[in-house]
């Protein structure tokens, strides 16, 4: 009887302890002759599993291709390099968890970062916590890079920027525009993007006649459509998702809410976008920081969008999103670095992250003192052939916009 | 003649259209034993319900010594020293019998400014009283029915109480109970505690009480000594009526 | 501004019936079985998705989906309750939460391994089509009622006819109402208890199919959408009371203005919020909900 | 629940209820092997950071620690008062952008802000459930999840925003332990949180303790087992429910606070994530609400499984995909063959396969 107690407490401090040991052992110790092993924590199951895939082989693809080639060249020496990922469901807490595993048990030499608002936050804060750099290629937010921490270095450009790039390419087609309606969801990244638009719309003269939020995975946003539609906008802003970008059109087509143009954060720069709605996706812009259309030029293993955008095809039969390019570039700032540092060392390596300049297939690797990547978004189109095309910056567009949009049984 | 400590002003109890208790007028004195008497359904436990306020009461005043307390928050009336028994048992069933009892010395009348050990044996004291003395350890739910039933009794009698609402104590005991059981009352009774109680079993009534109040589809139909009362005429038809109705009805059955 | 309220009123007679189809199967459940059912919404997300399916592999047109995926969560609905709940369903309220919140992490699970996490989203041709009322000649503006909206309104109110017919005439309906009352004194005049219980939660979950296949069509969704919609069932059900079909529909009818009008007022990120605080004050005020106490 | 008295002997009758022998196993103050076996546990958590423990396995014994006083919080309102508290996550929430604000807005020192977190968390709980606890069952399980839903978008609504920074959350100064640097700052960190955790458990273990022994503890279970009878006995059943409500809302906060803390940001979509009311919930009842224990041993074990499904390859298969509807399959289990919790196996003389049935048996049509 009283044996069960003591028994239980036992049981219970045995059972944690050994979940911590249980794992597999590390894929690479550090005392392998010259291979450097990269650790990350990315959501393959849970709310952004799709992200989080898209993620995980950018990092593989890299991998392989960068070993068949030699890998990584450290001082004189040639080094593999080597990824151990595990899944953090799309939640915080595991991702904090993983990144210390990774850390303290896996030995990892340096850290990659998870997709996701709410894992790239308390990753970094554990990356930081022992002092290893992270390079993310999936957290916008500015908070995350706001918080002094000298450890953090992410290849998406802030959220306040995303929807800058759109305006600008409305005005140049449209001097005359002037209404803009904004639709915010209410959640941490949005309300950035949304913090970042607005001074900028009022600093080009424009007039916010309509901004609202809507709860985060709300289901219904007809009401917030009829009263923009009351104020009949010249072009309509989403800072949004893609499942709400896509509920903001289909309700906008039900009711009727028509305007030149419509741009949205996040939705339109991924290919579900398109699939999912047809026909009412053409005319449509979104903002993404790479598309494989982009003519960069790039000193890396694959030098242009396209040539990585190929072999990416032809690997895992799709074509990439921005989420795979990110994730490379993450590599590939790594690589940069390692190589000017001629070391692996945290210290080293995070000097020559600070001081990268490089031009890659993702565009100018350049990050701002806090740590985020300094990159014009791209603005692209789903065309009226159900392509989606890059139509801004100029110097990288392929196609020239279309403008302005047909009223939507017009399409 | 000592003390009114419980006077009841016209009290109704409506519930929706029906009229579960009726203007019911009733004064007890302190140390009485009244009885209150009537056919299933005549109001005696929604009576009771009311003046402990268990549940709203519709119109009319309660008064205990003197002092207004209709629809006064439960526990207070408890507090002042109105405890009650419940017809359907209530036993905290995952306690102890010790437990139950404690409870009720704790926030009773007495338990004012009791420590947890103070009312654990006063709760003792009184479990050896009814005579559950050798079971106290044991879970309430183990308890035979009238164990449960003395256990409710423990519990009431744990609060000190000055008047004390027996509902149906009696019902479904043996003969040998019901003998231990009016006992136990006559001895409570001793000791000081007005009883207002609600019985079927004529014999305990008449064993007992000093007075009899009937009721009657919510009304107040006789009161009086139990002689005065069982010869009423009203009272025979009330009864023999139902006596027919229950006949006919197992008939049919 | 007329046109606005108008489309406003419009918008939320729409949204009603959809709402209404919504609560219907985790209402009954909720009154014959005396269960929360937390997987409610993870059926609704099956139901969405039989329908993609459908669409996207066959092109089916979605609304002829609807008996297919009526009939899958049925028979899914049945085996659950047969094999599972019915274990439990004697046990305090809350093990049967948990229960059913531990089914629902394992159908959104399996659900995000079969059809992976995108945002889907079902568009058929006539998808935003609609016919426009008050058309203003000058500026041709207008109160939009798109027709898969409309069509969604009517197929639901059929639905909840039907369940009331079924529910009041015939001989389940009766010995589900009877159960739903008073598990004993049925199972005295002969209903078997544990049969019942799964007829009722596999119609539960038919329902909840039905309204999942009508929002493929007209809301993206992802195996996490159902969360949000067991909650609106809740609110719906209490507004409404628990145990009557029309009940839920003044419920779902409540909870759609509500929406709606919040939703044009600067309080519209907080209309989740609103509908708590409606629910919360309902359940005070009035246990037994706004249409109570009448029974299945 | 017998844990009430302190002398009870802990004799054998008849047909003992489990949770009952449990109790007066844990509540016995005689009982030796009791206090050794807490001694014991108590001081392998003491000395466990100083095992040269990775930081990994650290962390996962603090996330332990947390959810066991979350589970024995929960137990307060939904163990001993036996009302199904759905909405705690609330409290959770709150404690956390009580304390968050205080430290950045307000400077405070970590401990303090905590401390005020809790109770801002503890005044919300009276303010909000002097209507809620009106109400009994599955209205109030209803009600409480709605509370916390409502909170939540209160939270990050842009009318709060001054405060609470609306969605995009706030970030905590970082944890740097004076004069360290590195891995000897890290490892000081993830000792600094286990211990504050650990001390939490110990708080909640003693209020717990306490309380079973206090005329509140008496009142709340009078309350679950019959609250007429309750009220009658001349319980104020209204402040007894506040209060119980009051104390789980306390404790919930410390864990916020201390989350807050230790993650250095906090976003509204994270710590008003229902999965925490739930992961309380169930730990509870795993090992055994109403219980001074129980709902402790159940966080760990809790805890351990799912950490163990996440991180290991049992047999050498890789849960992968699978990992949490194994977790989804496990709580089913539980509730379908053991819905008393672990403390079932105390409860009864000798163990067997029997018992299972049995609660199967128990609770089926």
């Amino acid at each position: 009887m009283k044996l069960h107690l003591s028994a239980l407490f036992c049981l219970l401090v045995v059972m944690s302890l050994a979940a911590g040991c249980m794992a597999p052992a590390p894929a690479a110790a550090p005392s392998k002759p010259c291979t450097i092993t990269f650790g990350a924590a990315v959501s393959l199951t849970g709310a952004t599993a799709k992200e989080g895939e898209y993620v995980k082989n950018g990092y593989n693809m890299f991998i392989e291709d960068t070993n068949k080639q030699g890998g990584f060249k450290v001082g004189k020496q040639q080094c593999t390099i080597s990824v151990k990922i595990y899944d953090d469901e799309s939640n915080a807490d595991t991702s904090a968890k993983l990144i210390e595993k990774l850390v303290t048990e896996d030995k990892v030499n340096l850290l990659l970062g998870p997709y996701g608002t709410g894992p790239v936050f308390s990753a970094s804060a554990i990356a930081e916590k022992y002092d290893v750099p992270m390079v993310e290629p999936g957290g916008a937010g500015i908070k995350i890079f706001t918080r002094g921490f000298k450890n953090v270095w992410g290849t998406l450009p802030a959220a306040g920027t995303y929807l800058k790039s759109a305006v600008d390419m409305i005005l140049a087609k449209d001097p005359s525009a002037k209404n803009v309606a904004l639709f915010i969801e209410n959640d941490s990244f949005s309300q950035e993007v949304a913090d970042g638009i607005t001074p900028y719309l009022k600093e080009k003269g424009l007039n916010l006649v309509y901004s609202e939020q809507y709860p985060k995975g709300t289901k219904d946003v007809s009401s917030l459509v009829t009263a923009a539609k009351a104020k009949n906008p010249d072009f309509v802003l989403g800072a949004s998702h893609l499942a709400d970008a896509e509920l903001v059109v289909k309700q906008a087509k039900d009711i009727g809410l028509n305007a030149k143009a419509w741009a949205f954060s996040v939705g339109p720069s991924t290919p579900e976008f398109g699939t999912a709605l047809g026909k009412d996706s053409t005319y449509i812009l979104g903002v993404t920081p790479w598309t494989p259309a982009m003519k960069f030029q790039g000193q890396d293993i694959y030098g242009t969008p396209l040539k990585f955008s190929e072999a990416f095809k032809a690997k895992y039969g799709y074509e990439p999103s921005y989420h795979s390019a990110s994730a490379v570039a993450t590599f590939i700032a790594f690589q940069k670095a390692i190589e000017a540092a001629g070391s692996v060392e945290p210290k080293a390596v995070r000097e020559q992250l600070g001081k990268l300049d490089v031009p890659t297939f993702y565009g100018q690797l350049k990050f701002a003192p806090e740590g985020i990547i300094v990159k014009p978004m791209g603005v692209v189109q789903w065309d009226t052939d159900g392509k989606m095309v890059s139509v801004w910056p100029k110097d990288i567009a392929e196609k020239d916009p279309l403008y302005p949009a047909p009223p939507w049984d017009k399409r | 003649m000592s003390e009114v400590i419980l006077a009841t002003v016209s009290v109704s109890k409506h519930f929706g259209g029906l009229a579960a208790v009726d203007r019911v007028d009733m004064t007890l004195h302190r140390g009485e034993v009244l009885g209150v008497i009537g056919p299933n359904g005549a109001g005696k436990t929604t009576f009771v319900n009311v003046i402990t306020n268990l549940l709203p009461i519709t119109s009319g005043q309660v008064y205990y010594k003197g002092k207004e307390i209709t629809s006064w928050p439960a526990h207070l009336i408890a507090r002042l020293g109105v405890a009650r028994t419940f017809q359907v048992v209530k036993p905290f069933k995952r306690m102890t019998v010790r437990e139950n009892a404690t409870v009720g010395a704790m926030y009773g009348a007495g338990g004012r400014g009791r420590s947890a050990a103070q009312a654990i044996r006063k709760a003792e004291e009184v479990l050896e009283f009814v005579g559950l003395g050798d079971q106290m350890d044991k879970q309430a739910d183990q308890l035979t029915l009238a164990g449960l039933k003395r256990l409710e009794l423990a519990k009431a009698l744990a609060m000190e109480p000055e008047l004390l609402c027996l509902d149906e104590v009696m019902a479904g005991l043996n003969l040998r109970e019901t003998e231990a059981a009016m006992d136990l009352v006559r001895e409570i009774n001793r000791r000081g505690v007005t009883l207002l109680i609600i019985e079927h079993v004529m014999k305990a009534i008449v064993g007992v009480c000093q007075r009899v109040m009937v009721l009657h589809y919510g009304q107040k139909l006789a009161e009086g000594t139990p002689q005065e009362v069982l010869n009423h005429p009203l009272v025979i038809e009330a009864y023999l009526g139902q006596k027919f109705a229950r006949r006919q009805a197992m008939g049919k059955a | 501004m007329g046109i606005l309220i108008g489309q406003s009123l419009v918008n939320a007679v729409l949204l009603s019936g959809m709402l209404a189809l919504v609560a219907l199967g985790f209402s009954i459940v909720w009154g014959v079985l005396k269960i929360i059912n937390l997987a409610h919404g993870s059926f609704i997300m099956l139901g969405a998705y039989v329908t993609f399916t459908l669409f996207s592999l066959y092109h089916v047109d979605p609304f002829l989906t609807i008996p297919v995926s009526m009939l899958a969560l049925f028979l899914l609905g049945y085996l659950i309750q047969t094999y599972i709940v019915n274990w439990v369903i004697r046990a305090p309220l809350l093990v049967t939460f948990l229960l059913t919140f531990g089914l629902d992490i394992i159908l959104i699970n399996l659900a995000l391994f079969v059809w992976q996490g995108d945002v889907r989203s079902v568009s058929p041709a006539y998808a935003g089509t609609g016919l426009t009322l008050f058309r203003d000649p000058v500026t041709s503006q207008g109160v939009q009622v798109p027709y898969v909206r409309l069509a969604a309104f009517a197929i639901s109110l059929v639905l909840a006819g039907l369940l009331y017919l079924f529910m009041s005439y015939t001989k389940l309906g009766r010995a589900i109402q009877a159960t739903g009352q008073d598990k004993d004194a049925a199972q005295l005049t002969g209903v078997r208890v544990a049969p019942t219980y799964a007829l009722t939660f596999a119609i539960g979950a038919a329902l909840a199919g039905a309204a999942g296949s009508l929002i493929s069509v007209m809301q993206p969704f992802d195996p996490n959408m159902g969360g949000g919609y067991r909650l609106r069932a809740f609110i719906i059900v209490v507004l409404g009371g628990l145990g009557s079909i029309p009940g839920v529909i003044l419920g779902s009818v409540l909870f759609a203005l509500v929406d709606v009008l919040v939703g044009i007022s600067p309080l519209a990120p907080l209309k989740d919020g609103v509908a708590f605080a409606m629910l919360v004050l309902v359940l005070i005020f009035r246990p037994t909900g706004i249409a109570g106490k009448a029974f299945y | 629940m017998s844990n009430l008295k302190p002398e009870t002997p802990n004799l054998q009758s008849k047909k003992p209820m489990p949770v009952t022998r449990w109790d007066r196993l844990l509540g016995t103050r005689r009982n030796a092997v009791y206090l050794g076996a807490c001694a014991v546990v108590l001081v392998v958590l003491l000395i466990l950071p100083h095992m040269s423990l990775s930081g990994f396995v650290l962390t996962s014994l603090t996330t332990a620690l947390l959810l066991a006083v979350r589970a024995q919080a929960w137990n307060f309102i939904g163990g001993y008062t036996g009302y199904a508290a759905f909405g705690n996550v609330a409290f959770y929430g709150l404690g956390a952008y009580g304390t968050a604000i205080l430290m950045t807005k307000l400077h405070w020192p970590f401990f303090l802000a905590m401390l005020v977190g809790g109770l801002v968390a503890t005044v919300y709980a009276v303010i909000v459930g002097l209507p809620v606890l009106r109400m009994r069952g599955q209205y109030f399980a209803i009600a409480t999840l709605g509370v916390a839903e409502a909170t939540r978008e209160l939270v990050s609504s842009p009318q709060l925003s001054r405060l609470t920074a609306g969605p995009t959350g706030i970030n905590l100064p970082f944890f740097r332990p004076a004069g360290l640097s590195g891995a000897a700052a890290a490892e000081a960190g993830s000792i600094f949180f286990y211990y504050v955790a650990m001390g939490l458990v110990v708080l909640v273990v003693l209020a717990t303790w306490w309380l079973t022994r206090s005329k509140l503890g008496y009142s709340l279970v009078a309350i679950r087992e019959d609250e007429d009878a309750a009220k009658m006995l001349g319980i104020n059943t209204t402040w007894a429910k506040v209060a119980a409500f009051a104390l789980s809302a306390f404790f919930t906060g410390l864990v916020g606070g201390h989350y807050a803390y230790w993650r250095t940001f906090i976003l509204p979509e994270e710590v008003f994530n229902v999965r925490y009311t739930l992961e309380g919930i169930l730990s509870a009842v795993l090992g055994g609400p109403g219980t001074i224990l129980g709902p402790v041993v159940g966080g760990g074990i809790y805890d351990a499984v799912s950490t163990f499904l996440t991180f290991s390859k049992p047999f050498g298969i890789d849960l992968g995909q699978f990992h949490v509807t194994i977790l989804g399959v496990f709580i089913v289990m539980v509730i379908v063959f053991l819905p008393r919790g672990v403390a079932d196996f105390f409860g009864r003389r000798k163990l067997s396969w029997g018992m299972f049935l049995e609660n199967v048996r128990q609770n089926r049509v």
